[in-house]
């Protein structure tokens, strides 16, 4: 179990900076187009928010944003939103993943149907990372030793 | 003239008393959760003490506004695009931002005014910059000398620092400055290591301090004695 | 939607994979339903494809609208078209079966078990019918990293075997991509199609040799070949019954599949055979995996390390068979891909029967085995007889084929390593048939007092063993119809030599 | 392409890559391997792939350290070699 | 076995540099690499995806396949990992004895 | 010669960083050392497919330049920007390489769960054990 440390700065240092982390991640995300970034990266900054708050305040408080099972739940919804958008553009009558099809539903032309299906894609793809992301931390770092013995020396 | 400072004084008095009203309280329902659960939810209480000044004094609702307001500046600052799609996309974003984590920015700000504390801090920085060159400066001579007459130590202080805010902002321009960093602070105090005796001394004169608990509108060490003078002078009136 | 049958049949169990822990969150017992239910239209959606390949000839499906050399393209031809009803009928067949088994082996965790077994189905799909080499790598590791987490959750010292498993699995995956890498920086394309047009004017580059070399050895790890077959006995032994019948026969092939492909449609064949000395080489590799894996077989006291060596041994007879390069030995080795799948998920569904049955895969444990199970062990019976290559199974023409094609081309030692499996499958086989019956005099401290007891009909319940009767029908009717395999599927994908 | 600043670079990566193989202490092999991922990440942005360099300081830098430290904590931090 | 990897690891690296000996030079503008496929990306990517980052829109769209399949590779190292590491709920093994 | 040398060393330090990789996935005895070997290995790739995408003389990061609002090809001189395929590719490899590492650490320490060591011998003294 993650308990939370002692240090007065690093986790009044958290707590300040985690909005912006979360601001970042987000302009990362939303920015893939004009500038480096996308949905990776977003989402393993948003993971990296989740993971200081965790390191610094514990495991306990955490979970009143990132539970294991919140984390789960979005990496399925996550995948399944870039999987979904492929559909419903087979269901459009295009090719799967052929994002020009939403032009129908979005009503601009086949260019901006292009874009605005990518920054779907990379949302789906942030929200995966993510919680794919938290699930190895949680999971990697809640690990028990189950046969009785003490798990690590330090 | 006194007369104002009596009632600046007994004004402040108020403040003060009116907190400790709080802590008190504060102490009472902390001991009756104590005596009522058993000890081990101790760290979740401990969280929970740290965030449970801003939800007292501001309603969620002006945290979650001035958090959007505040990362909508952010992005603005770094996004360089302004067409309408994407300043939609920011504002959601921010709007996203503050309703998950609106009292992670504005805990514990002792006090309301954020305009004037982010006037002093602002200019708190000049000062802090000058200190780091005179700082580098010194280090320098004492590492250039072929001798290096340091004399390293660890001293420690107790703050007079009331908020986790003042508390990291000392703490971080202690470390700011060369020739000092700030070890681990614990219940108000603060373990220093000091690369030389002059770094140390500079540290104990307490300037920094004071500039720090004066960014914060915490209690000036300059006449505090006298406002907990009036205090007791007021409260006797009282009664 | 019949146009998009191609993309249906890997993006099916892909989405259910992504659903599956949202639906077992409702009820743990939905997971396993909702993988048949997926899997089953995937077959579906496989059989139509290849219906549509026979009819009207090589489905090209750009994915995402784009023209091949810029956009990701599956190309389904006959042979892709067979290995996919193959994938899907296997992958159905493992999750029918895997029901009991996995309540009994990991009860507690059977929701993520199937998200891992249809995401390794996807893996298996997508590897065989992508047109794009950068592609396939990517559902390389999909596969490969959910076969490390089946095997590793299997029993004792599975996770050993899984980390070796790892280790060798990287190490083949990134010779892949550097192989890739090589193509890339000579011809700039990543297409499949498009690399075989722009290649034949390179082959004279050291590139394209070290390129040819890094893929094979890359995909020499993947499917197990001798030297480099240590992660696949230990791992395929400890994995959970239904895991060790979906990946071993699938694994393997499928890097086969993969060679193949890599040899005859990324190069031609007048590279690999002609310029280059691949196909001595790969016969030499064939001649040792064969005996190696034979003589190993033979020496192990434990069923299921036991198949693992008999599958380390059939790699053998593919690889040699491909280096023969001549028509027959080619279509021999292609048709052994299948059969060599087919009878090993039988045996390996056999064995977990028994463990479910006995609770270990030695075989002592076969003892008495015929009476109590008379079903299950004629299906391994049937599976039997087909590695052995008794005729009406389907291992008899394959390995028929393949003796045909050394003959033609003189390589004896082929012949004699074949000749010599085969009868090390007799003994192995009769071995195990005898203590079945009971004919064994072998007086095991611990079974002795068993064999007292009555011996009555302890059949594997129904779910379990409908799959595997189904899988030992497949094998004789292969057995009955390979000639119509061969000249309808298989002689399509033999090039021109 | 700066050809000193290039070479001073992979210098450092291949510095790091052997001390994180040699370090007995896993903590420090893994810090230290954060370290390369770092480097590896400057010699990507002078190549011009900014948005590799940057998948690369997130993800190899930041994510795969930490998963490392969380593995090193629950086993052991010693090594034999 | 040291000895053994040492060996297969100095032929691994001679394979490797062998065949570096046969490419395009390094930052050749006019190698396979940089004139048959990818002019067109950067060419296109601005008319078809209306995204200036070539880099996204060939990740998103051109070759958005590909990235389905990293993000599920992603994915399935989350479930892996679940798979492994979860608690287990203490359950009885029965053994056929 | 040393224009020969300048054009294709950076091949050569591929070529090295991943021979140390290979190496410390073969040659080391524990486990997490092995997985650093891999990281190490893995990332070697990654160089070389970059090193494939630079082009020679002032290319800078695949961004088009382009008038705000306005989209069309506006003749894209494409010797200025770097071959962005490979950075593609690349970022693929990189996720499954942090894939891989993050299963191969599940694995490693459900091993240090049975037989409470990370090195290989003693792992295989312990399996034979019992």
């Amino acid at each position: 179990m993650i308990r939370d440390s002692d240090d007065v700065i690093v986790k009044t240092l958290a707590r300040l900076l985690m909005p912006f982390i979360v601001g970042f991640a987000l302009y990362v995300l939303m920015h893939g187009h004009h500038s480096p970034g996308g949905g990776f990266q977003g989402g393993v900054i948003l993971a990296a928010g989740f993971v200081l708050l965790c390191v610094s305040f514990g495991l306990q408080w955490t979970q009143r944003w990132m539970t294991r099972k919140t984390a789960e739940l979005f990496s399925s919804i996550g995948v399944f939103i870039y999987g979904g958008i492929g559909v419903l553009c087979l269901i459009l009558g295009g090719n799967y993943l052929d994002y020009g099809r939403l032009s129908r539903v979005l009503g601009v032309d086949v260019a901006e149907a292009r874009s605005l299906g990518i920054l779907g894609v990379e949302i789906g793809v942030a929200l995966a990372v993510m919680a794919v992301m938290c699930t190895l931390f949680f999971m990697i770092f809640t690990a028990v030793d189950e046969s009785g013995g003490q798990g690590g020396e330090q | 003239m006194e007369v104002t400072l009596l009632l600046e004084a007994t004004e402040n008095a108020f403040r003060i008393i009116e907190r400790a009203r709080e802590h008190a309280l504060g102490l009472l329902d902390t001991a009756v959760q104590f005596t009522a659960e058993e000890t081990h939810y101790e760290d979740q209480k401990r969280v929970h003490a740290l965030f449970a000044g801003a939800q007292r004094r501001k309603t969620r609702f002006q945290n979650m506004v001035g958090t959007t307001v505040i990362m909508f500046g952010f992005w603005l600052l770094l996004s360089g695009i302004f067409d309408a799609f994407h300043l939609t996309l920011g504002f959601l974003c921010s709007a996203l931002v503050g309703v998950l984590f609106h009292d992670l920015l504005f805990s514990n700000v002792r006090v309301g005014d954020m305009r004037v504390v982010a006037g002093r801090f602002i200019a708190y920085i000049p000062w802090l910059i000058e200190q780091i060159v005179l700082a580098n400066i010194h280090v320098a001579s004492l590492v250039i000398r072929p001798r290096m007459p340091i004399d390293p130590k660890v001293i420690t202080f107790k703050s007079k620092l009331e908020t986790d805010v003042s508390f990291v902002t000392l703490a971080n321009s202690i470390t700011l400055t060369p020739g000092t960093i700030t070890m681990d602070i614990k219940d108000g105090v603060y373990y220093v290591h000091a690369l030389s005796k002059k770094v140390a001394d500079d540290l104990n004169t307490g300037e920094m301090e004071d500039r720090v608990a004066h960014i914060f509108m915490e209690a000036d060490h300059l006449y505090v004695q006298d406002v907990l003078d009036a205090a007791r002078l007021y409260q006797a009136m009282r009664i | 939607m019949p146009g998009h049958a191609p993309i249906i049949v890997v993006v099916i169990p892909l989405i259910s994979s992504f659903l599956c822990p949202l639906i077992g969150k409702l009820n743990r017992q939905w997971a396993y339903f909702w993988a048949v239910f997926s899997l089953s239209l995937s077959a579906l959606a496989a059989m139509r494809t290849l219906w549509t390949v026979i009819t009207a000839g090589t489905i090209h499906y750009r994915l995402g609208g784009w023209l091949p050399p810029f956009g990701i393209e599956y190309v389904v031809d006959h042979l892709n078209g067979m290995m996919l009803v193959l994938v899907t009928m296997i992958a159905l067949m493992v999750a029918i079966y895997s029901r009991r088994s996995v309540e009994k082996e990991i009860a507690d965790r059977t929701v993520y078990f199937y998200t891992v077994f249809l995401l390794q189905a996807t893996g298996f799909l997508g590897i065989v019918i992508t047109g794009d080499l950068f592609n396939l790598y990517v559902f390389l590791e999909i596969a490969s990293l959910a076969g490390y987490a089946l095997i590793a959750v299997g029993e004792d010292g599975a996770p050993v075997a899984t980390f070796r498993y790892i280790v060798m699995g990287t190490i083949g995956a990134c010779f892949y991509l550097l192989g890739v890498g090589y193509i890339y920086i000579v011809t700039g394309s990543l297409n499949m199609a498009d690399v075989h047009k722009l290649l034949p004017s390179l082959y004279h580059s050291r590139v394209v040799l070290t390129a040819v070399a890094f893929l094979l050895s890359g995909l020499a790890v993947k499917m197990a070949l001798f030297p480099v077959h240590v992660w696949l006995p230990d791992a395929y032994t400890r994995a959970p019954s239904s895991a060790s019948a979906l990946i071993a026969p699938l694994m393997t092939k499928i890097s086969l599949y993969v060679m193949v492909r890599v040899l005859f449609s990324v190069f031609v064949p007048r590279l690999s055979f002609e310029l280059l000395p691949i196909g001595r080489i790969m016969v030499w590799a064939g001649v040792v995996a064969i005996l190696a894996g034979a003589v190993m077989a033979l020496a192990q006291k434990d069923f299921k390390r036991m198949l693992c060596y008999i599958v380390v041994a059939e790699v053998g007879y593919v690889v040699g068979g491909v280096g023969l390069a001549n028509q027959t030995a080619i279509k021999g080795a292609i048709l052994h891909i299948l059969n060599d799948a087919v009878m090993t998920v039988g045996l390996f569904s056999v064995a977990g029967i028994v463990v479910y049955k006995t609770g270990r895969h030695r075989l002592v444990d076969f003892k008495g085995l015929f009476a109590k199970m008379p079903f299950t062990m004629s299906a391994f019976v049937v599976g039997a007889l087909s590695i052995i290559g008794v005729p009406p199974t389907c291992g008899f023409f394959s390995k028929w084929y393949l003796l045909q094609g050394a003959i033609i081309a003189g390589q004896w030692a082929f012949v004699v390593a074949l000749l010599v499996s085969s009868l090390v499958s007799v003994i192995i086989f009769f071995r195990v048939i005898e203590i079945g019956f009971g004919f064994h005099g072998l007086q095991d401290e611990e079974t002795e007092h068993e064999a007292n007891a009555p011996m009555s009909m302890d059949e594997a319940p129904l779910s379990m063993l409908v799959p595997t009767l189904t899988i030992a029908t497949a094998i004789l009717l292969i057995g009955l119809y390979n000639q119509r395999i061969i000249s309808g599927l298989i002689a399509f994908a033999v090039p021109r030599l | 392409m700066i050809l000193p600043f290039d070479l001073i670079l992979v210098l450092f990566v291949y510095i790091c890559a052997v001390a994180a193989l040699t370090t007995r202490d896993l903590l420090s092999a893994v810090m230290i391997l954060g370290a390369y991922s770092y480097f590896m990440c400057l010699l990507w942005t002078e190549m011009a792939a900014v948005d590799v360099a940057f998948t690369e300081a997130s993800v190899s830098a930041g994510i795969g350290t930490i998963l490392c430290i969380g593995a090193i904590s629950k086993t052991k931090r010693r090594s034999n070699d | 076995m040291k000895f053994l990897s040492l060996i297969t690891v100095l032929l691994v690296g001679v394979a490797l540099v062998y065949g570096t000996l046969g490419m395009p030079r390094w930052g050749d503008p006019n190698s396979p690499a940089a004139t048959h496929v990818s002019p067109y990306y950067l060419e296109h990517s601005m008319h078809d995806t209306a995204t200036p980052n070539v880099v996204t829109s060939v990740l998103a769209d051109y070759r958005g396949y590909d990235t389905l399949g990293e993000t599920s590779v992603i994915f399935t190292a989350g479930m892996s990992c679940i798979l492994l590491l979860r608690k287990r709920r203490k359950h009885k093994e029965e053994d056929h004895v | 010669m040393f224009d020969y040398i300048i054009s294709y060393y950076n091949y050569w330090m591929y070529a090295g960083l991943m021979m140390i990789g290979f190496y410390g996935m073969m040659a080391k005895r524990n486990l997490i050392k092995k997985i650093i070997g891999m990281n190490v290995f893995q990332s070697s790739i990654i160089f070389f497919y970059i090193s494939s995408s630079v082009k020679r003389g002032g290319v800078t990061v695949p961004i088009i330049k382009h008038v705000a609002g306005a989209h069309g090809s506006h003749g894209v001189d494409v010797m200025q920007y770097a071959n962005p395929l490979p950075h593609v590719l690349m970022l693929t490899a990189i996720v499954v390489m942090v894939a891989t590492l993050g299963v191969a650490l599940a694995v490693a320490i459900l091993i240090y769960r049975r037989y409470h060591t990370l090195e290989e011998d003693e792992i295989i003294l312990c399996m034979r054990k019992g």
